[in-house]
């Protein structure tokens, strides 16, 4: 069904990219997220990881797809430590694994590969939703995005869902209490304010998503 | 910002290189893991391995307690950041001596799962390790397993690490570093914010007269923000806390730590330690031994923390044991 | 103000009724003059009476120097500002052994008013007392005997201190002091400004980033402010100064000290050092031992200080002088 | 000559009093000065001085002016340290002897306790004139206290020339580059500062000029 939609080794080297500049251009705004409930380092921790990758970057461009996002969640592992560290280098480790080795995907697999990072991002954190973390985030907008391409939809509409449910998602741990992560010991001095982990898994999500708009 | 630094993103590795160049006969990083602090004589033969850890930023903290009857090593974080995975395994590769190796540190979310994730790839490898998460942080939370560790650290490590010296196997090291933990209370008061080299900027704003009781060690939020009281009042707040916490009664022992954040005259810290010493005499408790400067720092930090831990004979006697670390020498 | 403390007019003696509360197992006040800190141990038989001092504000100096092989007692000013002359004198009356005293001391014409009052009420009755005057700071003057004492304290102090405990007779004990002085060179770098207890607001007033190159401990102004610049080429700026002032060559041992002013987080110091140490090995110096912490402070001033002391056999062993005083153990 | 005006203990202690009262006022502005070319305590110094005094002020009141002054003295000495300890306390503690144990002086007489105070502060502190310390108020307040004397004035155009020539002394510390005390290692960077010392010196005459005005 998804067939004509392919997205290439091109694609995901120009996201990962995309996502480095975002670690840089986001860095002080994701911290100033975790000042107010975590411990100020939020963006700190993805800038720290992404340059490291970027440095890593050039090495990698003959690797397929699954190997590519294997080493960059290896290195986001062993670069960031913290929460972020095992969660995005789980969520990137994961991300690569339904591309099976090949050079590019169609649609249809790579919305496997986000189901497989989200889940990676779950069974890690053991989170669910409400707990006020990057999860109130993935999981509904996987699950916006599996609806979609359930009902037939267009690549880019079906990912629009999706990331306007992240958004959604997002926007939904400002009155929460945390359960999990930092803002866990705060109680009700965490409401009002915006999870950093939620706030970065947006921006991730929309980066897929304004590549993609550029290739269907 | 008010610090003398580089590029912030190598701060780890120029800190970590200029402790070792400094301190060079008790310690070296591990040749193909710059982020594991190992001690000249580790792995000691038969000894069980003591493995502490964390972000950076807390210097002593970590490193500065690695070395002769105390920490084996230290696997060391980015900036208020658990290390990763590969430090945390290469630790006890390094320091394991065929008894097992134990992770002592802080309990924190992203710690745990670093942490987890080495001892994971250590028990692979047929080495077992056990994890003691430190939870001295009273004020973090009513339920214990989530407190945060914060200067009661330094308690545990020593406890440990005394036992492990003594011989002990790895259990007996378990039970001794639970022991110290559970007998171990902390509560900190924060009076602003540390400096982040890589912003550039304070950590959170604070206003210069005010105070928030129950900061983390990373800055985290803590429960009250109000005007800076007398230090006698805060002391006295802090102390409603630990004393019914440790349930500490005439004729009681304890250790005292009295800590700076980073930032806090040592002269402070003395007017501090003079008001808990006069409580601890009213109620009949006894101190044992009394720690008094930067143990569990938050950079530049200005703020301070109390840490009682109450004592029986075996603690007292590992608190007591030599110890001749960089940070933390005792005869 | 970021600091906790009660009546700012009490401070000095808060902090004293503290420090001997924590440390009373080493040190004591003087019963008749609660501004002498003495050694549990002195006088000691047939010892040379060793006695530092000077304003208070820079601990752990003076006060956590007094102990086991190392200072007999220590005269406590108020905050930046010389003893009186009595507790000067009663220092002498509690420590000396018959084989009279030294005064160690910043050169400070303040407390060279009062220590000297002091010393003439001890001459008065036939007991002598030497003073050596350190002047370590070496930005502070081109003349050598107009420089400011400032970190260099502590090497001066362990010196005459280990050669007190050798044995020596006055003048052998003044013959080290001397020697450990003249080569002895610090340079410091202030950051910012403590607050002061009193006024409750900073001692003066600089930007945050703004540095300022030779500031004194008290706060005295240095000779050039600017923009903070890395680490490295503050440190190079620094031993510019100290190398060629030390006359120092290849083959040539030093001990290192880098001192926070207060407010300095470790990790910085750490950094900091790497670059001596990295400065130094090109030159072909050796480090015989590397001091980094909060020896000397301004309260809660940002800042560093480095310190080299140029070392031949005779002051590598006073250096190496075993010592247990609550603010400097060594085995 | 001055045998009508008397000066008695009352009068003494109330300048005393008035003293205390002004190293409170001042205290910030003099420490102010000493932080630009010293070290941040001058007025903090006197403060601490002058509260001990005003703490045992009542148990000196049989005192006379020698013992009395004596007392102030040795306080300062004993309980202010630094600089001004030594120096103001030996100001005070001489000032009292030419009252030879007395309950009263002339004017004659108490310009010999001033130039007795003076002259103790020379030769504790060896300053001379423009070393720009407290010697640049004092020395020539006191010589045109001396002159007026000798010229046979009134004593209060005597004491208004001694308070203006402090005056004009203390401002000429301004622009002095110092020879002793902290600012002694400033040098060029000391001009353009008054000397703390100098104002408090000016501050003092001051205080013992305006409690004459009440009186003669
Ligand atoms: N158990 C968890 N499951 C999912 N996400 C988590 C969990 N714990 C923390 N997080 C996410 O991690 C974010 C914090 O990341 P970061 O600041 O980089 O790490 P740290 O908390 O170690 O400083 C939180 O905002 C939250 O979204
Ligand atoms: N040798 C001296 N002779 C006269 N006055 C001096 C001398 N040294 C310092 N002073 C005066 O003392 C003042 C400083 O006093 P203070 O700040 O209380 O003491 P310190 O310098 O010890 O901090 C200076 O402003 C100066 O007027
Ligand atoms: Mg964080
Ligand atoms: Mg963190
Ligand atoms: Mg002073
Ligand atoms: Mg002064």
């Amino acid at each position: 069904m998804y067939k004509n939609y392919i997205l290439d080794k091109d694609y995901f080297i120009q996201v990962v990219k995309d996502l480095a500049v975002m670690a840089e251009v986001e860095r002080d705004y994701l911290t100033k997220l975790d000042s107010l409930i975590g411990d100020s380092d939020h963006g700190i921790n993805l800038s720290i990881g992404f340059r490291e990758v970027t440095k890593k970057l050039p090495e990698w461009e003959n690797e397929n797809i699954t190997a590519f996002f294997k080493k960059v969640g290896m290195t986001l592992l062993g670069k960031v430590g913290g929460a972020a560290g095992p969660l995005y280098g789980g969520f990137f480790m994961k991300l690569g694994e339904p591309a099976n080795n090949k050079e590019e995907v169609d649609f249809g697999e790579f919305c496997n590969m986000i189901k497989n990072g989200v889940e990676a991002v779950e069974s890690r954190g053991k989170a669910i939703i409400a707990d006020k973390t990057m999860v109130d985030t993935f999981r509904p907008a996987l699950d916006a995005l599996m609806a979609a391409v359930e009902a037939g939809q267009q690549p880019l509409d079906a990912f629009d869902k999706c990331v306007k449910a992240g958004e959604i998602g997002r926007d939904s741990t400002i009155p929460l209490i945390a359960k999990k992560g930092r803002a866990l010991r705060l109680g009700e001095r965490a409401i009002g304010h915006m999870d950093p982990g939620s706030a970065s898994s947006y921006m991730i999500l929309n980066i897929f998503y304004e590549n993609m708009k550029k290739r269907f | 910002m008010r610090r003398l630094i580089n590029d912030p993103y190598e701060i780890v590795e120029e800190m970590l290189d200029g402790y070792c160049r400094a301190f060079g006969d008790h310690v070296k990083l591990l040749e193909h893991d710059g982020r594991v602090v190992v001690s000249k004589n580790a792995p000691k033969k038969d000894k069980v391995g003591v493995i502490v850890g964390g972000g950076s930023g807390h210097e002593p903290l970590f490193l500065g307690y690695v070395g002769e009857g105390f920490a084996d090593a230290a696997v060391i974080g980015n900036i208020n950041t658990s290390p990763s995975p590969e430090p945390c395994y290469n630790s006890v590769k390094a320091v394991d001596a065929g008894k097992g190796c134990i992770y002592l540190y802080g309990n924190y979310a992203g710690d745990v799962m670093n942490f987890d994730i080495g001892a994971e790839m250590a028990a692979e490898e047929g080495i077992r390790v056990e994890t003691v998460l430190i939870t001295d942080d009273v004020i973090s939370s009513k339920n214990v397993a989530d407190r945060r560790g914060i200067a009661g650290d330094f308690f545990v490590f020593k406890a440990a690490a005394a036992k492990a010296e003594e011989g002990s196997d790895l259990d007996g090291v378990v039970a001794a570093a639970k022991k110290a933990n559970e007998n171990c209370a902390t509560m900190g008061v924060a009076l602003g914010a540390a400096e982040h080299p890589t912003t550039g900027s304070e950590m959170f704003e604070m206003e210069s007269g005010d105070m928030e009781i129950g900061m983390g060690i990373h800055g985290e939020p803590g429960v009250r923000r109000g005007k800076t009281e007398p230090a006698d009042a805060v002391v006295t707040e802090i102390m409603d806390v630990l004393v019914p916490e440790l349930k500490l009664a005439k004729g009681d022992e304890v250790c005292v730590l009295v800590n700076s954040l980073g930032a806090t005259p040592m002269m402070d810290l003395f007017v501090a330690f003079r008001k808990v010493s006069m409580i601890l005499e009213e109620k009949g408790v006894t101190v044992h031994k009394t720690f008094i400067g930067t143990y569990a720092s938050t950079m530049n930090m200005p703020g301070t923390s109390v840490t009682l831990l109450k004592v029986d004979d075996e603690l007292k006697k590992l608190i007591d044991y030599p110890t001749n670390a960089p940070y933390f020498i005792q005869k």
